[in-house]
């Protein structure tokens, strides 16, 4: 007496010429790269490949029910094909099946969504923390103090599954290598939460003996040097990050922060533009000679072929050849007044 | 007789489904006190709070010192100088006796409450009302029905109305303060205020009341000089016939022996 | 000087000749209807019309709006918060406040996957344990507020805390547990009737709800009492038959009706009926619109009131395994986020009041449905989230100022 | 005399820092009005409450057909069978009026409130006492003073008390629902039940009321025969004082032209 | 028969005899305190019970906890939402909500960035416009409140999600806005006091409150009115000043006395003085203890009611302008995430009732301190994530249980 949910026909008879719609859906809006790049990228990629196509984009502010809403609002609309970046990748499962069901195909954009999608491109998230963890040994190490003081661990939200990953990516490359004084997580990512965790190690393992700040994004890191600052501390310890906000690239130039990861986006968007468009049309996609197309297998054993990129790590040696020289952001944008007369603003206007 | 200072004229007021008042009438002459008298729900406490601006008439028309006036909101009545004892009191339960009775007219000194002229003034009223409230610092929840009462007549007599309205004054009241509170309507009337009672006791009634104003299932139902009318009379005309509980029960008690099971 | 009006002698128990009656025809209706929005006596009406406007509006701006796909997608959408707000109704009546109500339902589903997941037990028996596991909670919840009197506030804000604490140890390092895609909870929303189910269903409540409201008024003008007149009673039917029917139709074209809507439908009617119909309603009233006069009329205020809280928590876990089965996992963030606030505003939305005594459980149904269609329709219209943030607050001022404003002027009648 | 049904002995309770009822005693006879008199203020809602297991007493004791037994909560009292109105009603303002009327003791049929058998026994009861209300359907919040005291009068009916206690039961009622209550308690009385009736009117008191036990100030103040005592003896009783303002007003109205200012 | 006792004729005006009076000495002194402890009528004394446990037990588990270092974090950590506490105090004095008050906050960061940082506009110019931005946004829900009839809860509900909305605007795509570390936003929160200012403003203060009080008590006395004893007034100041003259001594043990504690301790004791002492704090609680009764007195509940909105998300602004300060930066997430729960949880947990009508604005900073507290000594303990909330849960509680059970005795002696 019931009905199950048929499985439908796979995409891939639409056609370049007359155009078709691409569902985008990123993870939230409280950290500022997926407004100010993914989309814009993504959809400029788009553009290029396919002039008709439409892209649909939504954004789930970090919600895992609201990104089921809006995948579901978008099957609705008809989309051909989606681009999922997930809030929770294992949890994304749904929505893939549910995409599968209706036959519209699935790229899993930056996390690896669950549930047998169709390609994947992303940074890996474990590889973004060891990056970091790499990042502040190296600081440590060039200032002579890798085995004195211990370092403050301050990771992201418990309940965000992708922390979680940084966090363990992290671990990968810090233990053994360096003292844990303090270790915590912060709900909702929150700069204030970071602020006062910082305040109380600061407490307890006293200013002068922490040697480094392990600080999972930029957001966060903004509360971690103000802690440290009004702490009274002079010589910040290295502190890293993540997402090289304009914020973060600004802090580093002011010799704050130590280090953002800066993951060069757009690449990554117009690979994911290249997948949709390829399954969309009932293509191949190859990597069109510039990126390599590997495989990689997910928890249910699905195996999927990938274009993983490395993600970068930015200090104040190489943001003009990083974010500057990728566009990300322009001098003018970094050197705004009150930055104006640090000393890499001042060369970068000589040069 | 002098002009009437207070004069209403076809007030009508309607509740959901219920018409509580139709074309009421109803005058207060300054030096008179007018007993609104009238059955359960008959729509005195109603009439009250149309003149008192709480809840304004449907239609109707009133008239302060001759001159139509809109009462819509109780500050208007208040402006006229209209004081009003509402039967369900209307005191705020979390406030203390002090700041209930100065609510709405709190004296202050240098912008700061004047706590203590306050205090001074209520123990003197509260004294002359000869009430015993052990003390006067605590909210008004704790109080007995008496002492509530007594508060809500003493709020009437700090500002400097020129008509009062007492909506049941003395329902809760004992003895002795039913009497201070008559003592207290029969001052305002020779001060020249005009006073109107509303209350169920027919024998206070008939000690300060000049005329009885009746209402019967929210219309006018009689207005007797009280001197000149038999209290039967009037008991009929709040009860809407001759043959009433009260007339069977003042005949059944007189000859002892006739009661029905 | 004195001139009585006569005034009839007239007998006790006969028709209050103030009360307005309406004529027992078709403009004695309307007339009596206009007089109810007019006085803002018309219950949900307002909010109904404010969700028609709504869809209105949508429709016109996306016409995949009222398409049967994105309305069927609603009706799962609005579900497992539904269900909380249908206990957080309970509490509301109480005059109290359940804050707690997002985190239980994360516990719950956590407490089912690892049940039903890692540890392999039957679905069933996973799914009971996970709800017996609110009802405790609950139970804790209300005997800590009624016995030791911790205002519900604290107690289920330390819940709302705590709890999360819980659902995180039970969630370990891994965080996301996926449910399976076939067994027995995937199944609860990915079941859809045939379309001749849903044509009984619906037509089967019309008809109990036409026979039950018939027989009643016939017995009610038997007994002498004031009865609604034939007439009244069909108007009524047709227009409940209205959106019954349109809703069947509807879901009807795209995959059927969905299980887990007639579940949150269940309920609905079921808390509808026992707070409407039984002893125990009556006492949640009463307790929440003055407890002491309750406790001086021997009821067992305690008892209510632990009993309540109980009921609000097994309905958030209830809540939270529905979530669970049509995500396909219970992960660190269930039950989180806006989840709480949703439960409570969709409950107030619908007319439930913030200070006790005065609501009906069909709050959770308009109220979810308010906020569901204001969601599903922002996000057709994609749009940046700071926009979409606005609008929403904006429509939703929108959606409850028609039901503010004819409650104002009822409020202006009513006695102080 | 037959053995009292309910006696308390030594009852005292404190709010806070106000010694409400110190050492009273209070003894009630089946088929006997007791009129429990006293000052706003003198302790007797609290007495009342106590008996009624509203407020427990700190220390005394309270017999029930001779045999000692704690009341704490409502529900011990009903068990007994003590049934009781409030001077302040304890009314739930946003039911309706049957479901008031049957708080705590719906009447049900197949587990389903039987709502039409209770409106019935309403509108039986009501019309028993003379009251007329338009609808039967509305919260009683909407309801007149005199008709909530009535739907609290008629509630203590409903079930199968061997005392009745009444705190000012008639404060708010209209002439006609006075008399009727004054032959309901006389109806009581004569069905053998014990009545505790507190009014300041002393009318009322004289006409159905055997016994008049005053308080003032929370203790014991005199235990009269009303038939035997003259009025003048329990106001000077009431009050603390044979110079008292009922005394002093009804000689001043007597005696007219000596009135002070 | 009768067996009248004879009482004696007493002088209207007299003391009443069953008054309790507390003899003028120390003993009376005692057991009169005793007494109330008892009857719980010791208002804010069993908060501060729990808050003493509580800084007893973290300081055995971890040294660090009483430490000046900690104290003086701890001053500095509870300001943004304390301010915000103190806020959501109005409005649950009228018996309202507001949930705005987080966003509101946000919004008055991101205003306050724009223009100090990305416009240039004077610092101290941008201060005052992003406080007048919240006083605007609080006039507008306090209008849509009392004049349109919307519940508050949903007012403000749109306001948390609207407002939201707006600051992710202003904040544009860049999301995060830096705050200079020297001007004076910074300074707002970086600025401590030498040592001797502390004193004289702790010597000052519990000066001016002897006093005050001494001098008030002899009026009354010589007005012959009950008046407390020169012993009490006397040891009522000893009380004040040990806390007082404690926290001096400690903060001047590390930096001074923070410039953001001192704003927001003024707050507190302007908004105290307002409450008690000013007709327009009266009125507050009048419309919070019965809003018919205070319009029946003449006052204008409209206008009381968008006042308060108004106070209420000024101060939500300036918490969020020195969360900026402190934070060097306004972030898309300012003012999201718990800060709504927590100002909302100070004020409840510092006794000021949800139910309107009762409560003090010393709430939000006792409130805040329990809630300081808990945070800072569990993150001092470092724990899991998991463990750190239910342990949290677990505290929340011991801290108001004491309070709740005095409460619960009152309650029980309260008039129905
Ligand atoms: N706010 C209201 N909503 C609905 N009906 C009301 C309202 N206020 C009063 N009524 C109805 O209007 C009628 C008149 O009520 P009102 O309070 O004026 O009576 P009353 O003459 O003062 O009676 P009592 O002597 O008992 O105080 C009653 O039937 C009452 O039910
Ligand atoms: N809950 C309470 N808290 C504090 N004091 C109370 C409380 N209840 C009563 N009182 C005090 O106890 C005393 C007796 O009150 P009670 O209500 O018993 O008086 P009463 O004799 O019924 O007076 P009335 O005739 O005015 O109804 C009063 O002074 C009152 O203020
Ligand atoms: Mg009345
Ligand atoms: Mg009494």
């Amino acid at each position: 007496t019931t009905t199950t949910s048929g499985e439908g026909e796979a995409g891939g008879n639409a056609s370049v010429e007359e155009g078709f719609t691409i569902g985008l859906l990123l993870p939230e809006s409280k950290t500022a790269r997926y407004e100010k790049f993914d989309r814009p990228y993504f959809e400029e990629a788009v553009a290029e490949l396919c002039e008709k196509c439409e892209v649909s984009y939504q954004n789930a502010d970090q919600d895992t029910s609201k990104q089921q809403s809006q995948a579901e609002a978008m099957l609705t609309e008809g989309v051909d094909v989606l681009v999922l970046d997930a809030v929770d990748a294992e949890a994304a499962g749904s929505i893939v099946q549910q995409a599968k069901g209706q036959g519209v195909p699935v790229v899993a954009y930056d996390r690896l969504a669950q549930g047998g999608v169709d390609y994947y491109v992303s940074f890996d998230n474990k590889t973004v923390g060891k990056v970091q963890g790499q990042a502040l040994i190296e600081a440590l190490e060039a200032e002579g103090k890798a085995d004195e003081g211990e370092i403050v661990m301050i990771n992201g939200s418990p309940t965000d599954p992708n922390a979680a990953d940084f966090k363990a990516g992290a671990h990968e490359v810090l233990d053994g290598q360096v003292e844990i004084g303090a270790e915590y997580d912060t709900a909702d990512w929150s700069p204030d939460k970071a602020q006062q965790q910082m305040e109380q190690a600061i407490t307890s393992i006293g200013a002068d003996n922490i040697s480094g700040v392990y600080s999972a994004n930029d957001g966060m890191a903004a509360g971690i040097i103000a802690a440290l600052k009004s702490a009274g501390v002079e010589e910040l310890p290295p502190v890293t990050g993540q997402d090289a906000e304009l914020a973060g690239i600004q802090r580093i130039v002011a010799g704050d922060q130590y280090m953002t990861v800066y993951k060069a986006i757009r690449p990554e968007a117009q690979v994911a533009a290249g997948m949709a468009v390829a399954l969309a049309t009932g293509e191949e996609y190859d990597g069109g000679g510039e990126f390599t197309v590997t495989e990689v297998t997910d928890a249910d054993g699905n195996t999927i072929p990938s274009v993983l990129l490395e993600p970068t790590a930015v200090t104040i040696d190489n943001i003009e050849d990083t974010v500057i020289s990728d566009g990300f952001y322009s001098i003018e944008e970094i050197c705004t007044d009150a930055y104006a007369d640090t000393d890499f603003c001042t060369s970068a206007n000589e040069g | 007789m002098s002009e009437p200072i207070l004069e209403l004229s076809g007030i009508s007021k309607r509740f959901g489904a219920v018409q509580a008042l139709s074309e009421v009438d109803l005058r207060v002459h300054p030096g008179e006190v007018v007993a609104l008298l009238g059955d359960n729900g008959a729509g005195k406490s109603t009439l009250v709070k149309v003149i008192a601006g709480v809840n304004p008439a449907d239609t109707g028309e009133i008239r302060w010192e001759g001159k139509p006036v809109t009462v819509n909101r109780p500050g208007d009545a208040q402006q006229l100088g209209i004081a009003t004892i509402y039967q369900d009191l209307a005191l705020c339960d979390n406030l203390d006796i002090v700041a209930n009775l100065f609510l709405g007219a709190e004296r202050t000194s240098a912008g700061l409450l004047d706590e203590l002229e306050m205090e001074r003034r209520a123990q003197e009223l509260l004294d002359s009302l000869s009430v015993r409230i052990p003390s006067l610092r605590v909210p008004v929840a704790s109080l007995s029905g008496g002492q509530r009462q007594i508060i809500a007549i003493a709020r009437s007599l700090l500002g400097d109305p020129k008509v009062v309205m007492l909506d049941e004054p003395t329902a809760a009241l004992g003895v002795a303060q039913t009497a201070q509170v008559l003592d207290l309507i029969e001052r305002l009337r020779d001060q020249g205020l005009g006073v109107i009672l509303i209350s169920h006791n027919m024998a206070d009634v008939r000690a300060v009341a000049d005329r009885a104003v009746v209402l019967r299932l929210g219309r006018n139902a009689g207005d007797f000089r009280v001197e000149d009318t038999p209290y039967e009379e009037i008991v009929a005309a709040i009860t809407g016939a001759a043959d009433n509980p009260v007339s069977r029960r003042a005949g059944r008690v007189t000859v002892p022996g006739s009661e029905e099971a | 000087m004195a001139q009585q009006t006569p005034v009839a002698k007239q007998e006790v128990g006969a028709r209050d000749p103030r009360l307005i009656v309406d004529a027992a025809s078709p403009s004695g209706l309307v007339s009596g209807a206009l007089r109810r929005l007019r006085g803002g006596e018309l219950g949900p009406v307002p909010v109904i019309i404010g969700l028609v406007i709504i869809c209105v509006v949508f429709q016109s701006l996306n016409s995949n709006f009222l398409s049967p796909q994105n309305l069927s997608n609603l009706t799962l959408q609005i579900v497992s918060t539904g269900l909380m707000s249908c206990g957080v109704i309970m509490v509301l009546l109480l005059g109290e406040i359940d804050l707690s109500v997002g985190s239980v339902s994360g516990v719950a589903g956590a407490v089912l996957a690892v049940l039903a997941v890692n540890q392999g037990i039957n679905e069933i028996a996973a799914i009971t344990l996970a709800v017996l596991s609110g009802t405790l909670i609950g139970v804790l919840h209300g005997t800590v507020f009624a016995k030791v009197g911790v205002p519900a506030f604290v107690v289920t804000l330390a819940g709302l805390i705590g709890w999360q604490g819980v659902q995180l140890y039970l969630l370990g390092s891994d965080g996301t547990i996926n449910v399976p895609y076939d067994g027995v909870i995937a199944s609860l929303t990915q079941t859809y009737f045939v379309p001749w189910i849903g044509w009984l269903l619906a037509v089967g409540a019309v008809g109990v709800y036409f026979a039950s409201t018939f027989l009643g008024e016939r017995r009610r003008a038997a007994a002498g009492l004031p009865a609604k007149s034939v007439l009244e009673v069909a108007v009524r039917t047709v227009l409940l038959a209205i959106p019954v029917f349109g809703a069947v139709i509807v879901l009807n074209l795209w995959k059927g009706i969905p299980l887990a809507f007639l579940i949150f439908l269940g309920f609905v009617v079921v808390f509808d009926l026992m707070l409407r119909k039984t002893r125990y309603g009556r006492m949640v009233f009463a307790v929440g619109g003055n407890a002491e006069a309750a406790r001086r009329a021997g009821i067992n205020v305690d008892l209510i009131r632990i009993s309540v809280f109980a009921l609000a928590s097994t309905l958030a876990a209830v809540g939270g395994i529905l979530a669970a089965s049509r995500g396909f996992a219970v992960t660190q963030s269930s039950g989180a986020g806006d989840v709480l606030m949703l439960a409570i505003a969709a409950a107030v939305i619908g007319g439930t009041s913030l200070f006790g005594g005065r609501g009906s459980a069909y709050s959770a149904l308009l109220g979810g449905l308010v906020l569901g269609a204001i969601t599903s329709g922002l996000y057709l219209l994609q749009m940046d989230s700071s926009v979409r943030y606005m609008i929403t607050a904006v429509v939703l001022l929108i959606a409850v100022v028609l039901d503010a404003v004819s409650r104002r002027s009822r409020k202006a009648h009513a006695r102080g």
